[in-house]
């Protein structure tokens, strides 16, 4: 059987591949998602800390000898805790000016992370090995999947469906969410939220160095990896919908689905295709797919 | 006479991204090996410095600096640039201003093709060589169907073009070919395609961080246990070492310099890697140190630092260096040497660090590059 | 009643703009002396540049992160108009503001009805379609760009060839785009377009066309920038895909933050400083966006008005 | 009985927003069980006294003492954690939070608290609008949402500010039924309040301010002989 | 019926999301009259306002002003054809100054708002009008503040007399007086009673003291529908409105507002 001259055996890989690159889009737009929502701010630096996760979980490998299950979790909380680091001494004095400055704010903590690994470990990539027990593949009859990716899908999943329920249907999550609007309101309500916003910035820059490490075993480690990401995943948060959790994670799958069809029918127009179809959304759906106006 | 009794060079290319480790810093500390042995093996008198500058692989800053360093800086000769688009715009200018230019980065046969002019020079490898040098070895031995991946923009196109031409030379055959916008993380989509076209050979048209990931995802993806195999067309030795011979193993590749040549290049190579921080040289850095022997060699005979009278005086005078031999340069710019077609080691046959390479074959200076009889160089005469 | 100051109203008094605008036209007249001519010319198709953004978002409030569309569109139609064509430049610069603004009508249209972050976004989009878009096509090389655009004569008469001729002609663009700019912001326009900025709802109400004014704003915006970018790719005779890139877009937003958002000085020197950095830094390396990065930071953390900003604040008078 | 509890104290209370100084030397007093009454006119500072309470002004000097704690330095946060139920002048109902999120999003401080039925009872509209975003309530609708979240949550000392502001006459007759309740069961209310006909039988003791300083305190008895000086000052 | 409606709605329907806000409103504002709106809270009052403005869409009915159907209008028509509002919180252009606030108003009417290449001197010509208008309002010794620096009262008076400036034939105000102390609201109360003297006003107001002062005619909105009409002595006998909005019968003529 064909479909627009297409085998649908090979059709099927082909959405699948779409729905692994999905995967990565959607972790990096939850982080996104996440900073953007609770602290409308507009995270630039996500692309570099998804950069920091491999390099993090590379240097781990190579100087400490730490292997890939323990840098999943290590990882994460470094990078995290760099990014409360980075919320303590500077994101915190911007939260009442205009978008405009944590975007640019962030935007210069971009340049300079990525310049400095750039001059540290120039620009061509480093290997990561896959982790032995995901070494090989599975013969789905239609395709030969690689057990990694497969299990890129099921982590990214359960992330993702976890952070959406944390905050959309618990206690925590409205305090994130009610913080977002007026945060002084609510820490006069008697929530600590400082701290909690802290330990929000922590947790979206941990989901990005979460990415980070599980892109290590496919892509090359390299300072660079995250400069051209960052664009898109940016484009793919403001189709679902500023701020919305679920938004970004269901845009997230299904955008890449549509540039895995693209790949194969116009592939020269796949890195632009989300892009058209942000233009159309926000034309028709001005808040995003899944976004309230304010 | 010399213009300001120094000779001026300027070494431009890509300082932090995608081929600074091809070229970058140590395309510079190759220009500075040159002038020290060349000084010290002729007792020559001449004053000689080095300034060095990031193009950012964008060729309005590249004719920037170098209209700048024309200009004002007293620059006689710009030796490296990698990245055909912004060694097109300098060989262009060096030519309006009656400067120099010699070029090792760039992968373009068209800087002596239909581009070329008096004033540029063009040394280590280009296009036509590499397509040449891979395709035709490969059809050779029985990979005759090819799908290639290719980089979506004008280098990862000629190079297409070009590998396509020799494949159906030599009676091999296209089977299907994709282009992948530029850069692109993921292959795998395009891998799936390549899988499902039963190609034997598929052709990697790119170039830096593109040829590593495809490579890379083509191992995850099992396409050379599954038969098929792949062809690097611009695969350098840096991009090997950061693949790991185990997902390099068997990808076969052409360059015109390896470290482990001969007793010449190991000793440079020593003294690269003692300046280097322990990178070892690639094709590209070879060529910068080359054609800067060569260049001097050319000042001293013509007695002045003229761009035109120098680029002459080079193409008069044979050349003769530690790294690619004795050679010449043509009339059409084009400096002619042999090439070698490479397979990468498995790991077991790697005694160390950089020990990456087989040599498959030689081919000679005079077939390794595009015979003059095809060029369009408007400087050749028919 | 409780007593109320009872000011007068405030004599505006612009004199120290105007001396400040003296100030510069002297430093770029007798500038080239010393510096080379071609580096000013940059700096001065930059400074447009930043002054045509500046006055949609310091004015007008609206952060377009897509202006290196204009930018390169300009670019690529003077280079074209100019070789292929056989131009002159000034009609060649005049066509591709053309484009520009013609460009800038039919994506403002979309984009202007959207605010805030989402009206950046949506222009990202744009300047990424409009990237593609000259990726693609065969007229703009692609990666190579249009090379080798022959400056021509200005008006069949003066050689541009002449680097003394062009700068006078670069200068006169500047300047003449700057003027505009400075009408502008100072004029009914202006006015309503500063009113929009601070409370949409209340002007609509007020029975203003807000997408109206919007859409005019960056037209003109989008039609300066292109002058600058058709100005530049005559200077050095190349249009490449750099300047359509969004990292252009986002340099903009550099120079224009460094040098005071809602300035109007501030454009201009906030481009003369990076342009430099760039110029002068450009053998260092990853080092450039390293300080590029610092300045943002220490921009956004210390110095939120930017050089001329800080400046006026400090003098009390709009610069 | 027992000398009255102090519920709070402030003295010498300055308080700025960023350069500007709106509080120039402020001293209250509150006992437990007390209904007290800010009045003056707009600006005079009656929401920053009752922010400055919270910690929720730019900066402060001066001595604010909650049940014994001395709580000038503390964050608001900390403070509110001491029993205090905050219903704010703008009303703060969050968009991205329905209704009945909006009510039950305070955290419980205190045992005792009104429960969510009694809320409704009080407010009928709440109920039926529930599951709207709360800030698709009208606006009265969002004054009594604000008013009736911090009921939930246990603190027996709110501060209230303008709460009557926007509603129907008849709510605002409830509202003033639901204070004198809250009273009766023992709870300490500071209330600002431009709307003097509603807070004049409510409270036990009123302060008028002028420019950031309280001008004149007097208590309920006192009314009547003080008219002629409200007059003067708020033009009642 | 023989009276001049300046505005009318005809079965105006505005549905969210299946709950109707506003519920087959037949509404006729007199010219020349002070018309209030007013009802319990959520009552669809302020929906009301959004309609007639077009900042919401009607789900059905029709809106008339002066004979036109403006049904299909956008905001910034409307207010050209003469209907302009005040909004519930108050709105100034905060960042200029006073005098620069009502010029804004008075611009609209010179036909040159679109001109950017002239001038901004050319706005001079309006100083005196707008002058004219601060004192009607009693800011004349303020123009030259920046409307952020003024007290809360004051804003309200800035707010109506750049209303004022487009020479709007129905003015529409929400809530005009709310959140002022007593001697803002006798002031903006007195401020609308002079204003109305001329034109037609619409407005929404729960403070009873007000509306029995100035108002002409009363209309009693519950629960998106018009349960009462009338000038002010005979809405407020009516017990469904002394029920859903007054309360208590005993003082029915006070109000809840001192
Ligand atoms: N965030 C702020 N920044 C600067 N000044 C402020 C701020 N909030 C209030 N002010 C000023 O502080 C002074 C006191 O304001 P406050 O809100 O305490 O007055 P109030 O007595 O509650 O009056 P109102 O009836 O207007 O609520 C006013 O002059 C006001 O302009
Ligand atoms: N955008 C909206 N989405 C959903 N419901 C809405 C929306 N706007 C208003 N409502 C609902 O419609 C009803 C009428 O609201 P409206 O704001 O018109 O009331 P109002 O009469 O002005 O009341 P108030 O006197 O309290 O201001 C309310 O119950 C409100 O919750
Ligand atoms: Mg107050
Ligand atoms: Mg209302």
């Amino acid at each position: 059987m064909e479909i627009f001259g297409i085998p649908s055996q090979a059709l099927f890989g082909q959405l699948l591949i779409g729905l692994i690159n999905g995967s990565f889009y959607a972790l990096l737009s939850l982080g996104l998602a996440v900073i953007f929502g609770l602290l409308n701010i507009i995270n630039f630096t996500h692309g570099a800390q998804y950069m920091l996760g491999a390099f993090v979980a590379y240097l781990g490998l190579t100087k400490l000898g730490i292997n890939y299950w323990v840098a999943l979790v290590v990882t994460p909380l470094v990078v995290g805790a760099t990014g409360m680091l980075i919320e303590r001494t500077m994101l915190k004095q911007l939260y009442k000016l205009d978008h405009l400055y944590g975007l640019l704010l962030t935007f210069g903590l971009a340049l300079i992370i990525q310049g400095l690994f750039r001059h540290e470990f120039g620009s061509s990539g480093m290997p990561y090995p896959v982790p032995e027990v995901f070494k090989g593949a599975y013969n789905t009859g239609f395709m030969f999947l690689p057990k990694y990716r497969a299990w890129v899908i099921v982590a990214s999943l359960v992330v993702c469906l976890s952070t959406w329920y944390v905050i959309e249907r618990t206690k925590l999550g409205a305090y994130l969410r009610a913080a977002t609007e007026n945060p002084s309101l609510v820490q006069a309500f008697g929530v600590n939220v400082p701290r909690m916003i802290t330990l929000t910035y922590g947790f979206g820059v941990g989901l990005a160095a979460f990415a980070g490490v599980m892109a290590a075993p496919i892509y090359q480690v390299n300072p660079t990896m995250g400069a051209d990401i960052i664009i898109v995943v940016f484009a793919v948060v403001v189709i679902g919908g500023m701020g919305s959790i679920m938004g970004a994670i269901l845009t997230g799958f299904g955008l890449g689905l549509i540039e895995g069809l693209t790949k194969v029918f116009y592939p020269e127009a796949s890195s632009t295709v989300i892009f058209i179809i942000m233009t159309i959304v926000l034309l028709i759906k001005p808040a995003g797919l899944f976004g309230t106006q304010k | 006479q010399i213009s300001d009794g120094i000779v001026k060079i300027g070494v431009l290319n890509d300082m932090s991204g995608l081929y600074s480790d091809i070229t970058g810093p140590g395309s510079v500390t190759a220009a500075r090996m040159a002038v020290e042995d060349y000084i010290k093996a002729t007792k020559s008198t001449l004053k000689v410095e080095i300034v060095s500058a990031d193009h950012q692989n964008k060729p309005d800053v590249g004719s920037n600096v170098a209209r700048q360093w024309y200009d004002t800086d007293k620059v006689d000769m710009i030796a490296d640039v990698p990245t055909s688009s912004v060694g097109l715009a300098i060989a262009k200018l060096s030519a309006d201003k009656g400067k120099l230019h010699v070029n090792s980065g760039s992968a373009t046969a068209d800087l002596t093709g239909k581009a070329c002019n008096a004033n540029t020079i063009h040394w280590a490898y280009d296009t036509w060589m590499l397509a040449n040098g891979t395709g035709k070895a490969i059809v050779k031995s029985g990979g005759d169907t090819w799908f290639f991946l290719t980089a979506d923009y004008a280098f990862g196109q000629a190079l297409e073009r070009d590998t396509e031409a020799v494949v159906l030379k030599n009676g091999g055959k296209v089977v299907g070919k994709v282009r992948t916008p530029f850069p692109t993380q993921d292959f795998s989509s395009f891998l799936l395609q390549a899988q499902a076209s039963k190609a034997k050979i598929i052709g990697l048209a790119n170039a830096g961080g593109d040829t590593t990931n495809s490579i890379k995802q083509a191992a995850e993806f099992g396409i050379t246990k599954g038969g098929q195999n792949l062809a690097g067309l611009l695969v350098f030795l840096p991009d090997v070492h950061s693949l790991g011979l185990n997902i390099a193993q068997g990808l076969k590749l052409t360059e015109t310099f390896y470290w482990d040549l001969n007793d010449n290049t190991r000793a440079f190579t020593k003294r690269f890697a003692a300046a280097q921080g322990g990178k070892y040289p690639s094709m590209v850095q070879a060529g910068v140190y080359s054609s800067v022997i060569h260049y001097l060699k050319a000042v001293d005979a013509a007695k002045t630092d003229d761009g035109t009278k120098v680029a002459a005086k080079m193409k008069e005078l044979p050349t003769d260096d530690p790294l690619f031999g004795k050679g010449t340069v043509r009339a059409d710019g084009r400096k002619i040497h042999p090439a070698y077609l490479f397979e990468v080691k498995k790991p077991a046959e790697s005694k160390g660090p950089y020990d990456y390479y087989k040599l498959v074959s030689t081919i000679p200076a005079n077939e390794a590059f595009r015979p003059l009889a095809e060029s369009e160089c408007p400087l050749v005469k028919k | 009643m409780t007593t109320v100051p009872t000011p007068s109203i405030k004599a505006q008094s612009f004199t120290h703009q105007w001396v400040a605008f003296a100030i510069m036209v002297l430093v770029l007249a007798i500038a080239p002396i010393w510096v080379y001519p071609i580096f000013l010319m940059k700096v001065m198709c930059f400074a447009l540049f930043a002054c045509a953004f500046n006055l949609l978002i310091g004015f007008g409030g609206l952060l377009s992160f897509g202006h290196a569309m204009f930018l390169g569109t300009a670019g690529y139609a003077a280079a074209h108009a100019a070789k292929v064509w056989g131009w002159n430049p000034e009609l060649a610069v005049l066509f591709a503001t053309g484009c520009s603004a013609l460009l800038a009508l039919v994506t403002g249209m979309l984009a202007i009805r959207r605010q805030g972050i989402y009206f950046a976004m949506i222009t990202l989009a744009f300047s990424q379609m409009v990237y593609f878009f000259y990726l693609q096509t065969p007229f703009t090389g692609g990666e190579d760009g249009i090379q080798s655009v022959p400056r021509g004569m200005l008006f069949g008469l003066f050689d541009l060839n002449d680097n003394t001729a062009m700068y006078m002609f670069v200068l006169a663009i500047f300047l003449a785009g700057f003027a505009l700019i400075w009408r502008i912001i100072y004029s009914p326009f202006g006015q309503i377009l500063k009113a929009i900025r601070e409370n949409q709802d209340r002007a609509i109400s007020l029975g203003y066309d807000t997408d109206m004014f919007k859409l005019i704003a960056f037209v003109i915006s989008g039609a300066l920038a292109g002058t600058a970018g058709a100005t530049k790719s005559l200077v050095f005779q190349l249009a490449s895909l750099t300047d359509v890139h969004w990292s252009m877009s986002g340099e903009v937003v550099l120079m224009t933050l460094l040098g005071g958002l809602g300035t109007l000085f501030g454009p201009v020197l906030g481009a003369a400083v990076i342009v430099s950095m760039q110029n002068y830094l450009a053998q260092f390396g990853a080092w450039v966006t390293i300080i590029q990065g610092v300045i943002f930071v220490v921009c956004v953390l210390a110095f939120r008005r930017g050089i001329i900003g800080e400046i006026a604040n400090w003098i009390k008078k709009p610069l | 009985m027992a000398e009255p509890k102090e519920m709070l104290r402030i003295s010498n209370l300055q308080a700025w927003y960023g350069e500007s100084h709106i509080l120039h030397g402020v001293d209250l007093t509150v006992n437990e069980g007390e209904v007290v009454t800010l009045l003056g006119r707009n600006g005079a500072g009656r929401t920053t006294t009752v922010k400055s309470i919270l910690g929720l002004v730019g900066r402060r000097t001066g001595s604010i003492t909650i049940k014994g704690q001395e709580t000038v330095n503390w964050a608001p946060h900390e403070i509110a954690k001491l029993g205090l139920g905050y219903c704010p002048e703008e009303r703060g109902i969050f968009s991205a939070l329905t209704c009945e999120e909006n009510l039950l999003l305070p955290p419980v401080i205190a045992p005792n608290g009104m429960s969510v039925e009694e809320i409704y009872d009080m407010f009928p509209n709440l109920l039926e609008r529930r599951n709207s975003p709360g800030t698709r309530l009208s606006g009265g609708e969002q004054q009594m949402l604000a008013v009736g979240r911090i009921l939930r949550t246990g603190a027996r000392f709110l501060l209230l500010d303008e709460i009557s502001e926007g509603l129907a006459p008849v709510i605002v007759q409830a509202l003033g039924r639901m204070i004198k309740a809250l009273k009766a069961k023992g709870f300490t209310i500071i209330m600002v309040e431009q709307n003097f006909r509603f807070a004049a039988p409510l409270a036990d003791r009123f302060y008028v301010m002028e420019h950031g300083q309280m001008v004149e305190s007097f208590t309920s008895q006192e009314l009547s002989s003080k008219m002629g000086m409200l007059n003067e000052y708020l033009g009642v | 019926m023989s009276k001049d409606f300046i505005l009318e709605t005809r079965e105006l329907v505005k549905e969210f999301k299946g709950f109707v806000a506003v519920n087959s409103v037949n509404l006729g504002v007199q010219r020349g009259q002070i018309h209030a709106l007013i009802g319990p809270n959520g009552a669809g009052k302020t929906t009301v306002f959004n309609l007639l403005t077009k900042f919401l869409i009607p789900t059905k009915g029709q809106i008339v002003f002066n004979g036109h159907d403006i049904t299909a209008e956008k905001p910034s028509q409307v207010a050209r054809r003469g209907i302009v509002r005040s909004f519930q919180i108050s709105a100034t252009f905060p960042n200029l100054t006073v005098m620069e606030n009502v010029r804004i108003g008075l611009q609209r009417a010179t036909g040159t708002s679109l001109h950017f290449w002239r001038s901004e001197r050319s706005l001079n010509q309006l100083n005196d009008k707008a002058m004219a208008l601060l004192d009607e309002v009693d800011l004349g010794g303020m123009a030259d503040l920046t409307a952020v620096e003024l007290p809360y009262g004051r804003k309200r008076a800035l707010e109506i007399a750049t209303t004022l400036a487009m020479d709007p034939e129905l003015m529409l105000l929400d809530e005009p007086t709310q959140g002022m102390g007593h001697e803002d609201v006798d002031r903006v109360t007195q401020l609308i009673k002079k204003v109305g003297a001329n034109r037609t006003i619409l407005m929404v107001e729960h403070n009873m003291n007000v509306v029995s002062k100035i108002a002409d005619t009363i209309s009693v909105l519950q629960r998106g529908q018009v349960i009462a009409e009338g000038p002010y002595a005979v809405v407020s006998q009516n017990p469904q409105v002394l029920e859903a909005y007054m309360g208590t019968t005993d003082n029915q003529l006070e109000g809840a507002h001192g």
